[in-house]
């Protein structure tokens, strides 16, 4: 049998480059589903106030752990999704027989949903500091730290979602799961926020922030092929 | 006319900025309510037209 | 089907979207004099001759942009779910069409507000944003607008994204004025209705009387743009039936 | 040429409590196709996903041209077509997409040849619908245009001709045995009657069951 | 063909019964699903002191708005699975193909939702009322509200899960669509909360509550089933 | 005997920019088999799902005894049976819970019958196991199993045979035929070679569309 083996770096970048093409256009093609992420930030961003109080002074206070309360939230609402339906339409069978390294697929995926929520929500931040009267001194930090935070968050989530795609309804167990995983970086995140309002450094935080990415991004796809293989051949 | 001159309409007794913005962005509002049904329209009407050629063309 | 004797013709011929492409062909001219008109003198009598106030001088002038646009986000709902009942009960494609047409001018119209809004309260408030009743029920508006819009879009079928956003924009409507009334009594902050049935309006002639003609022009404004929207959709909708064809292959 | 692909041996696989099989042994040779026989609940799907190294539930051997193909898993997965009960297509993809996607998971398939793959199985016309409006017969088909598309030599497909039309099966099984007479071979499920004109050898998993309470 | 008609009263009654038993069996099957709702529950309102301040007079002050949000969300997350399994399996085209009125079964399956998940939270209320250092005078009022504004919670969420089924992916859709209708039932249950907190009468709260549900009792079923159809016959 | 059930008049239906089916008009009378034929994307089971009234989309009228269907609704669907390329069957619940709740959707169905349904329909000794850890045949036998347990006139079974073994297919076609002679009527659509002995009469769907595109 005749067989081209054009593989290798090049074959490993295309693949790459294909999902983040496929994961945008799956986004894309319903446009809902690119805005509502930040929908329901800016709802649950809404829905404080009217719960809580709507004095300004004390949603100021409120506002770092609000903000990173909703992104976290948002993030892991949206996490469930990134495994299931291509669990249930077989297309997670087909990734796991390429003969391509699956934590590369893996981590394009997971680098897409990232731009789809969690970098979206960093930039969407600055309104929500607004509606929650963050003071303007504490908004960078806020950026800041979102960059920093919401991609572990992706990352950390995934290995959930990917561990819970062969149950039949992992929907809310997935939180279960990660929400222990994700209180660090809501710590550290929501620290760096509020160290940025009251002008104390928080150059310590964002580092932290920084190693808790760097880690994740080390480990977690390597920690989500294994768990889908897991899950695939229950 | 409550105004004297052009400068004192321009910064609106210190509100300049505010004012302007608003009628700013109810301009542009307004303005692109108006204009992207034309265009969708332009739009529309050649996509339909070059399918009608299409669709006798293969007839 | 039984004859409904008490419906007036013109309601069979508005279920005609091709009487209504014809109709609204005829009227949009007039309806775009008329708005150009009143808007642009509208914002020359609110810009240079309507006087200051008192209290907040010149920053009142966003009261012309700023309480149309709040009313006719209002209204535009109003319409949009009673096109969506007229949809639903009798099966009735313009009033499918006029519901989605009315969507985006809606939403719009609520970000203005919302814009207008938020620009006063840096100046009279002292803060871009308070949660106070009135915005916080404008916001939840626009909130509405957004889910009949985004359902709409998310179903491919056009029919069934039809009757199910009529579905929402009903569910909607009751639910509007239990929004304002929960939210008001929550909290209030804001300014008192000027134009209301029974009291004279509290502002002075000078003041109100360009704002009567910037709301009359919004509405005409409103009609334009969803009378071309509607035609779009109409043509849309019917491109494969033959007047379409005779039309598309005229121009 | 009589080089022998896969080789299992002394297969057990138990679900529950049942044993599906139980000292399960074949060779598959190049240019072989096999069907597994079975009646609905025999195993035949937990033997294909065995097969295909998806499922590790069982005891045995499995040996990929001579080797245990846990050892040499990525040449297997390279050499591999897997066509499962599920088709793998996404629904607001068209078409097209879904192979192109397809086409970058292994990189032995030229994307070019994805639009006369397409017409081959019949969806010409269709390649920019998203495949929700398509039938499930069409769905179906947009996978199995895979099969025009790849190049690898073992072909484990589960049922291939679920909702397909006579013609297309006809195409389809007309396929299978091109495959066979270029070398390549085929391990496959169906309840339908192959209509192969050709050497097809049938492994029925009914006898093999231990202690079966199927009747 | 011979025909028996047990149908009329007693058939619908069954029927109900019935419904409530199958779903019941749905939840109970996987153990998971039932303490889930809960377990989110109690993280967010674990989130929240993380978050934001572990003062205990701060987070007094949030409480009732935290618990009510954490609420709103809990439910909000459970239902987009209301009608979607049943539609993937096409069951819900066997519902709405049965001769039996839809409204009962759709009621049916809002009720046991309901008793997994708001009757549920508000038994747990007290615990988090706890957590978060809510007075004690602030838990019956706490607890009345969420048992009478849950079901609207549910009821309301159920039109959205509806109307959001024949999509391919509703999750975040539908709480574009709720969560606006949630706002009233979000301002009157922690205005009860906070009424009872600072000795205030909590009656007027808790009537409006009650009218609402009513509300939602009488008109939801009928448009979850006017929604069902729509997004089965697409 | 040879009551008309159904009637159908001028039916149209388009998809997209496909008419799928135009002035297609047909009548099924008591004791018929009707077996809807066509490519795959023909419009079978979109002529289905109108027929049963889970789908609106389409133009002509549909009468029921005689009578539009939108008005008999009720009836229409106490006299009806459908099944659907979904087989409607819970994963997490066993074949007998399934049933059951099924019957308590259909007042006229005895539930103490169920037990012998799912004999009848080869799983015994299966009552008891999730859904999700039976095949794929099995899973659709569970639904199938309702063709045992109703008494509903009208049958419409979109592909009722996909998954099916061939042991199995001969049981269901044995049924069908019954279920003919008792006075019922039965429309199918299927991809299978019918074996039944006795009058099907086929509607070609591939000759009925308007100006398809379809090649
Ligand atoms: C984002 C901020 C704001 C929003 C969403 C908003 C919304 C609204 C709404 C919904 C109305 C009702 C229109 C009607 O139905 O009659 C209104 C009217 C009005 N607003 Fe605002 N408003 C905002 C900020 C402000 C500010 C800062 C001021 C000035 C201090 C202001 C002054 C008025 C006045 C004078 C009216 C007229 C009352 C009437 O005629 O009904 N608004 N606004
Ligand atoms: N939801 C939909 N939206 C738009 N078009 C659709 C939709 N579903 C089906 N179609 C189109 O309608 C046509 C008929 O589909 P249908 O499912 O009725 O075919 P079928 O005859 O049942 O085919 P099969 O044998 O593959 O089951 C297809 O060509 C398809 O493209
Ligand atoms: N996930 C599972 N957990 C436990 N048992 C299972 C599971 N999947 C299948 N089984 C059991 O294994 C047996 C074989 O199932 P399999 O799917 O391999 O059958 P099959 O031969 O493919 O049947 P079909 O012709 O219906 O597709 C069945 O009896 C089933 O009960
Ligand atoms: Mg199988
Ligand atoms: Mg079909």
């Amino acid at each position: 049998m005749e067989m081209k083996t054009n593989s290798g770096q090049q074959g490993i970048g295309c693949l790459f480059v294909a999902t983040c093409r496929r994961e945008c256009l799956l986004s894309f093609r319903r446009k809902s589903d690119l805005v509502n992420p930040l929908i329901f930030f800016l709802m649950v961003a809404t829905l404080f106030p009217l719960g809580v109080s709507p004095d300004p002074g004390f949603l100021a206070q409120l506002a770092p752990g609000v903000v990173w309360v909703a992104a976290l939230l948002a993030t892991l609402l949206s996490m469930d999704a990134l495994f299931r339906s291509d669990y249930e339409d077989g297309s997670l069978e087909q990734l796991l027989l390429s003969p391509q390294p699956l934590f590369i697929v893996v981590l394009a995926k997971v680098v897409t949903h990232w731009m789809m929520t969690g970098l979206a929500l960093t930039l969407m931040a600055p309104l929500l500091g607004m509606m929650l009267f963050l003071p303007a001194e504490g908004v960078p930090g806020l950026m800041l730290s979102l960059l920093l935070g919401t991609p572990t968050l992706s990352l950390v989530g995934a290995i959930g979602a990917a561990l819970t795609v062969g149950l039949k309804k992992g929907g809310v167990l997935i939180s279960l799961l990660v929400l222990p995983l994700y209180i660090p970086v809501l710590i550290f995140g929501s620290s760096a926020v509020q160290a940025a309002v009251t002008g104390l450094p928080l150059g310590g935080y964002l580092a932290l922030l920084g190693a808790l990415l760097a880690l994740a991004l080390v480990l977690a796809p390597l920690a989500i092929s294994a768990a889908l293989r897991i899950s695939i051949s229950s | 006319m409550s105004f004297n001159s052009v400068s004192e309409f321009v910064s609106m007794g210190g509100h300049g900025l505010y004012v302007w913005l608003s009628y700013g962005l109810g301009a542009v509002i307004l303005a692109a309510n108006l204009i992207i049904p034309r265009l969708n329209r332009d739009r529309l009407l050649a996509e339909q037209k070059r399918r009608l050629r299409r669709e006798e063309g293969i007839r | 089907m039984a004859e409904k004797k008490w419906i007036p013709r013109w309601f069979y011929q508005l279920a005609s979207p091709r009487w209504c492409y014809q109709i609204t062909g005829k009227l949009l001219p007039w309806f775009m004099g008329t708005t150009l008109l009143l808007l642009l003198g509208g914002t020359v009598w609110a810009l240079l001759f309507a006087p200051a106030d008192y209290q907040q001088g010149n920053s009142f002038r966003i009261i012309y942009l700023h309480v149309p646009a709040a009313i006719l986000a209002q209204s535009a709902y109003m319409l949009m779910a009673v096109a969506g009942a007229v949809g639903l009960i009798w099966k009735m494609k313009v009033a499918d069409m006029v519901l989605k047409s009315a969507a985006p001018i809606g939403a719009s119209m609520a970000v203005l507000a919302l814009l207008t809004g938020a620009i006063w309260g840096k100046p009279t408030w002292g803060s871009w944003w308070v949660w106070d009743a009135r915005l916080t029920s404008m916001l939840i508006l626009f909130f509405l607008y957004l889910g009949v819009m985004a359902l709409n879009s998310a179903i491919e079928n056009e029919s069934t994204a039809a009757q199910a956003s009529a579905v929402l924009a009903l569910v909607g409507l009751v639910n509007i004025p239990i929004i304002k009334y929960s939210v008001e009594w929550w909290n209030t902050l804001h300014q008192p209705a000027t134009f209301t049935l029974t009291e004279k309006p509290a502002m002075p002639v000078e003041m109100w009387l360009p704002l009567l003609v910037m709301v009359i022009g919004f509405y005409c404004f409103f009609a334009v743009s969803l009378m071309q929207r509607l035609r779009n959709e109409i043509i849309w909708r019917e491109r494969r039936t033959g007047w379409v064809r005779e039309l598309l292959n005229k121009q | 040429m009589s080089e022998q692909l896969l080789t299992v041996h002394k297969l057990f696989c138990e679900r529950d409590d049942r044993v599906l099989f139980d000292q399960l042994s074949f060779t598959l040779e190049a240019g072989e196709i096999v069907q597994i026989e079975g009646q609905n609940g025999s195993g035949k799907t937990t033997l294909l996903r065995i097969l295909s190294g998806l499922s590790r539930h069982y005891e045995g051997d499995i040996l990929w041209r001579g080797e245990p193909v846990e050892e040499v898993r990525e040449q297997f997965c390279r050499d591999l077509l897997y066509f499962g009960h599920q088709a793998g297509v996404k629904a607001v993809l068209t078409p097209e997409e879904n192979l192109r996607w397809y086409a970058a998971l292994s990189p032995a398939i030229d994307a070019s040849t994805i639009p006369g793959a397409l017409e081959q199985v019949g969806l010409k016309g269709y390649e920019d619908v998203p495949c929700h409006s398509l039938s499930a017969g069409q769905n179906r088909r947009v996978s199995l245009a895979r099969l025009y598309l790849s190049h690898a030599p073992l072909w484990i497909l589960d049922e291939p001709f679920t909702a397909i039309d006579k013609r297309g099966v006809a195409a389809k099984e007309q396929l299978l045995l091109q495959h066979a007479q270029r070398g390549g071979s085929v391990i496959l499920t169906t309840h339908h009657e192959l209509g192969i004109k050709g050497p097809v050898r049938k492994i029925n998993l009914d006898q093999l069951a231990g202690t079966s309470t199927w009747r």
